[in-house]
């Protein structure tokens, strides 16, 4: 069982969502987050103080089966992509197990 | 300053008691018209106050109902307006839209920069205390538009606009139906703006949201508010501050003002419980954006008929545009596909030409000394009608040449990147809300 | 429009100076009753424009108190109260306040529809501009008990009760102490509403939460605010209409209405600076939702007592109220368990009451014409009780059977499930905040 | 009461008509003196409103600016000195700057207690509605300070430090330009408070900043707006309430009225467009944060020349005020480094020095009576620049030991850990805004 | 040592935290996050646009010695529990180590 | 490749943020948290009720390669230690691999 993290765009976060819907994938869980990378940051101004701020980003989790992996970061990838610098990360990580709290249900069949 | 034949006849009412009190007092040389009122000056400043309150309830009705990556423009154009535009009104606009009437159609130059418009009295008033309310009906007539436009257009290019639409659209309307104009001579009945303020205004929104075409991913993703109660707050101001601009407009806190206070009160009830009304029965639920939305709608379609029509007149005036204006948005807009992003048009111009046609249905001689339809004049609802069609006509074309012209100096639209990254940190290089994690960026030497 | 004899006494002031010098004017025929007066109707529009800004005020002061799932709701609550009881008003509510008195309970029914209700002056004002202001109070007061019922009440039964108690409770208590009726001919001192809006609204709310039991999870979780700075607003708002309710109740822009003025302002400020200085003993710190409760207490106290007590007066009435609500709201309360959820009772009802006892002591002749127990007059301290005593009565008896046949109709409590989601979601299907991620959801087609 | 020649004079023009009225109707034996205009009244009374509005504006332009973790005693701050001030005011402070004066430097002790400010009429207002006036001139200057000390001052210090500053500092100044005191002798011009208010307030923040130190991690971190539409909307209500205390400040609803609330207009509009323009071209984007700082400082520079000067001259003072602020608080106070929080000394000291000396230039005759440089006055220049210089250097000193015998008493710093944590949890013991999960805390029984 | 993360709905948030202080369960680390599941969203309405968003849950971190995952996972399961659509999962993933700033301490004794 | 998760104070965000910049750690993802753990939270009050609430953190991830991985929490631990309780905690996890949504790079090159 792997958990995809993606840290996207948010203007690309309703594509995404729905090239995973497409895909089968119905579970996710999505945050607010900043970010830098390659794309450093914003000029903002107040009061003719200039500062650099961290980027808006979503951050987008996804725990699947692990023959689900590629199609996921696949699909998430396509969608998400515009080629500018700043488009996201997509992180991979292994989870132990999953519990379904509702039926106590663990393992794959709780995702 | 001259004033229509409608008004001066709201006028004499308002002077008469004076009159003939200082006429009846032996040794008293000038005539009443020589002087200020205290109680209508009084009036008539505050009810500005107020007015100029509307443009920030604006700013805030507008802003709440936009992505949070477009606030501050959103509120930007509503309050630089106010400032422009009022430049604007002291530079050459008042005189254009109140300056002696040159063939009905344009006043004259002769209150440039203001000259001769000071402490002197005119009909009651300070003559500035009259060219100040005015100013603000030009200042919020452009912050209307401007919900039509948002998180798209140049900052720039809507400045721009903003002059030249007050210049050569508003001031000469102004004229027409307040300023001594052709439509005033008429006889059209327009107490406190429906055509002048919000018909002109629609039209404006309507031609230039389908000039700047629509929002990038309009239609498919839903673009909610991102402040509920802002946009409730705004609607709030903006419900006080219209007590201003309608009971204001008798321009003397006589029984007119008192009737249009208090059927601007009625009808924006009304438009209230008709849009939540409508929206219960087609979304099963009433929401507070569409409350705030039919006050709106309410405020709007009374506007022209505050002075001639009286309570139970306004519980149908308000009703009736609470549910027009509610299809025109919701069900309308739907099936056309333009994006009229804060419904500009589906509000104020519905909502002002409803107004507008009603009121010649509704007026009644004893209140504002015209009577309509159903009094037996129904020549009165064609006059409003040529008043209607004719303002439709006049700002739908101009409208669609300045912004034509306006795109050529400045091009209208941002960037798709600007866009993207939305209006407020583009144009304006801020964040509307900063939390802790957030507004720590990293200062620039 | 019958105004009670403190009323007209109070009037009679006003107008003194104005008829003394149409009378000594030869050839002035008409008496000054007939004529409106510009300045006093002027007055009493802004007045009115302000109150109504006051359930703007209450709609943010309550909405920032609840949690963000459901200010949406509250909000609502006060905003379509405005629109509902606007509509009674008009319709009957005014009728039964202010029509010809039948015994001293109720009003006549000469005035519905607001037929009569016009531009024809009285007392100096428009008809219209009186009944309007009152229609003001009216709305308020049904608005404030929203407060108490908070996150469970259903929002169609809310208006349905609303347009009940305006009909049953309010319009005849306030023909009892204003329109003509038993209260005001016993001398009851009440100047802008101690009993009439804040006991009455005060004792709804305390029978409405005990009717509708407290919020899923009262006592276990906390229920914080979600948003201090939209109350402060709310407070400050309130304040600022509160200058029209309370010196637009003297009618007239005369010396009666500056008084009402100056103690409000006192009163107001010492209301704070007593919770305050109470919370600071108990908790060790100032909180700014005890200083925003604050000025509400002391606005609440001095309502009654502004026309009839002076500066020092103000003084301890509004430390007075700042301490004894605050120990009402943050100790009797968590005691007694019960769920008034924004206090309404621990403020209005409380506040009101000592507002109302306190002005029987206080009352100066040299003010208002009529002295208190300081000035050996104790009778009026008596006849303050019987008025508080029964307002508390015949309110708390008709609300309870007013809830209970609501019920019958519709369920007065939301189901568990939607009280977990929030009412703004399951209610109006709103959101009140969105920000970029959460606005992006999926369009329906 | 005692007025200056100055306010003597506008009042004198104001109750000339009604004087002409009275002498010339036989049989009317009372002087005009002698009454309450209502009209008049009634204008006080609800500019008193709008100046006790600005400080919720004052509130919210503040709190919009603050890191969230401070917002709420940024609020407090304004809000609770809008209630101890009051309170001062009442006790002793009129009396100071209003009561007979002693040798012009202060008032009698006379009115103590508001003794004998109640409703008889003085020059044509009820007492106490001018008491009152002026009452929130006091609370307005003393919050004003307030935003040069934010996220760092011990709140009892402020609270302290309010009281003795209103009563040392606020009222023998306002007594010197307003009560009869040698600068209102000597001629000097400030209509609504260019140096009693705002100097004297930017001064004292200036004071009071560099006493207190900096921000800890100011000029390593940047302290961006947390909500910046709250701001917007605090300039907005500071906007509208301003035209309440310009123009109120003529005491009534005169044509001197008019005149300053159209210079305010006009100055407020040409202050944003001025600090607009200065940050497009320095900065590359106009913002709202600017925006809004142009706002309050066209405001503050047309506030001593309001009754003077007319709308050309209000051009040229908006426009110069927004680019000499800008230039004041993006470019000097970078540049020296002090940390004047929220720009008071940039925009009230700086704004208020600039319209105090440009009203010297501008003044017109035939306006407010007197002429100034342009009119070939220089003099009044003169006399400008001995008032601003006394009032700095007085204001200045007086600032200074208030603030070192308050941190005898209590230290007016808050500590390091506090100042981390957050002013609003560390003295307060609340947060401005719960979510959900952060309003889901745990009950303490 | 493993990290547990719950992802609960908001109303239940405060029952389990009460729930896990008293198993002794001092730290954990909280979240506004969006999610979807099999409960897929609220439907929502502005000016005639009907739209479905996500829905507002609560993730909860805490990160635990082996031998307690257990009795976490159980406590967080039954005080999070309604029986409806919508109660949450927990997804269990196993740390390197950690670290306490304060003391620079790490490992099982960071905890 | 490691995660380096560190839950810090919000004021030493800057602090921390700056010390990775110089270290040439360009690539971050921020999330406003709320905690408990040593420091419990902070008492509030409402008209008279008293309660406690968490405390306001900021939660800083930063994907780096192994060999990164010490100097990172050294540099985090030094810039956001001021020595008192509720100072943080700093976790480190094991990634499957990372991916660069623009480019479809993955493995090391994509951080
Ligand atoms: N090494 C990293 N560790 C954690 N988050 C990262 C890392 N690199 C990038 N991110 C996250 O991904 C977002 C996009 O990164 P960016 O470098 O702009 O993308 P790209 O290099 O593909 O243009 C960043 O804003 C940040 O939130
Ligand atoms: N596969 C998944 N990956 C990530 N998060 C998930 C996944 N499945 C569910 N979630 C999270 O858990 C929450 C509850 O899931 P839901 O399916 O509604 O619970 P249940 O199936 O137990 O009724 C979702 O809103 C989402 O945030
Ligand atoms: N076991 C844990 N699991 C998850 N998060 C934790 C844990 N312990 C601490 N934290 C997070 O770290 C923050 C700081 O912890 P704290 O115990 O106050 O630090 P310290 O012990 O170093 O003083 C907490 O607010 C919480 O967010």
């Amino acid at each position: 069982m792997k958990k995809v993290e993606a840290i996207i765009r948010p203007i690309k976060f309703e594509e995404v969502k729905q090239a995973l819907y497409k895909l089968g994938v119905k579970g996710m869980t999505v945050t607010d987050v900043l970010g830098c990378g390659m794309q450093y940051g914003q000029k903002e101004i107040y009061r003719g103080t200039e500062y650099v701020k961290l980027l808006a980003k979503v951050k987008l989790e996804v725990v699947v089966k692990d023959d689900m992996v590629d199609k996921v970061v696949e699909t998430i990838s396509s969608a998400a992509r515009t080629g500018e610098i700043g488009d996201g990360k997509i992180f991979i990580y292994t989870l132990d197990t999953a519990v379904r709290i509702r039926t106590g249900e663990s393992g794959e069949e709780a995702i | 300053m001259v004033s229509t034949g409608l008004i001066a006849r709201i006028r004499l009412r308002a002077i008469a008691l004076l009159t003939l009190l200082l006429v009846s007092v032996p040794g008293i040389a000038f005539a009443a018209e020589d002087a200020i009122s205290h109680a209508d000056n009084a009036f008539i400043m505050i009810a500005s106050a107020m007015v100029m309150l509307m443009v920030i309830g604006l700013a805030l009705f507008y802003g709440g109902m936009v992505p949070k990556n477009s606030v501050l423009n959103t509120m930007m154009m509503s309050f630089v307006t106010l400032c422009v535009v009022s430049l604007v009104w002291v530079l050459w606009g008042y005189s254009l839209a109140f300056g002696t009437t040159i063939n009905g159609f344009v006043g004259s130059l002769e209150y440039l920069g203001f000259s001769g418009v000071g402490m002197e009295p005119s009909d009651g008033l300070a003559h500035c205390t009259f060219a100040i309310f005015q100013m603000m009906f030009a200042c919020l007539t452009v912050a209307l538009i401007s919900g039509a436009y948002v998180s798209r257009m140049r900052f720039s290019a809507f400045l721009i606009f903003g002059i030249l639409w007050a210049t050569i659209v508003y001031a000469p309307l102004c004229h027409w139906v307040w300023g001594g104009g052709w439509l005033g001579e008429l006889g059209v009945l327009d107490f406190a703006g429906g055509k002048v303020v919000h018909i002109s205004s629609g039209i404006a929104a309507l031609v230039g949201c389908l000039v700047l075409g629509a929002r990038k991913g309009y239609g498919q993703r839903p673009m909610p508010p991102h402040n509920l109660p802002m946009t409730l707050l705004g609607a709030g101001l903006l419900w006080f501050g219209w007590f201003g601009f309608n009971a204001g407009s008798a321009l003397a806190a006589d029984g007119v003002a008192a009737n249009a206070f208090m059927v601007t009160q009625i009808a924006t009830a009304l438009g209230v419980l008709g849009w939540v009304v409508a929206e219960w029965i087609r979304h099963g639920k009433p929401t507070l954006l569409g409350a705030a939305s039919g006050a709106i709608a309410g405020l709007v379609s009374i506007t022209p008929a505050a002075g001639f029509v009286g309570p139970l007149a306004a519980i149908v005036i308000g009703f009736g545009s609470g549910i027009i204006c509610f299809i025109a948005v919701a069900i309308i807009k739907q099936k056309l596909g333009y994006d009229d992003s804060l419904d500009v048009f589906g509000i104020h111009g519905v909502g002002g030409t409803w107004g507008a046609l009603i009121t010649g249905v509704f007026a009644a001689e004893a209140i504002g000394g015209t009577a309509g339809l159903l009094e037996g004049n129904a020549a009165q609802l064609g006059v409003q009608a040529i008043a209607v069609v004719s303002t439709i006509v006049f700002v739908a074309i101009a409208t669609f040449i300045i912004l034509k012209i306006v795109n050529i100096v400045v091009p209208i639209r941002v960037s798709e990147n600007d866009e993207d990254i939305g209006v407020d940190l583009a144009l304006h290089g801020e964040d509307a809300y900063s939390d802790q994690v957030t507004s720590s960026g990293t200062l620039q030497k």
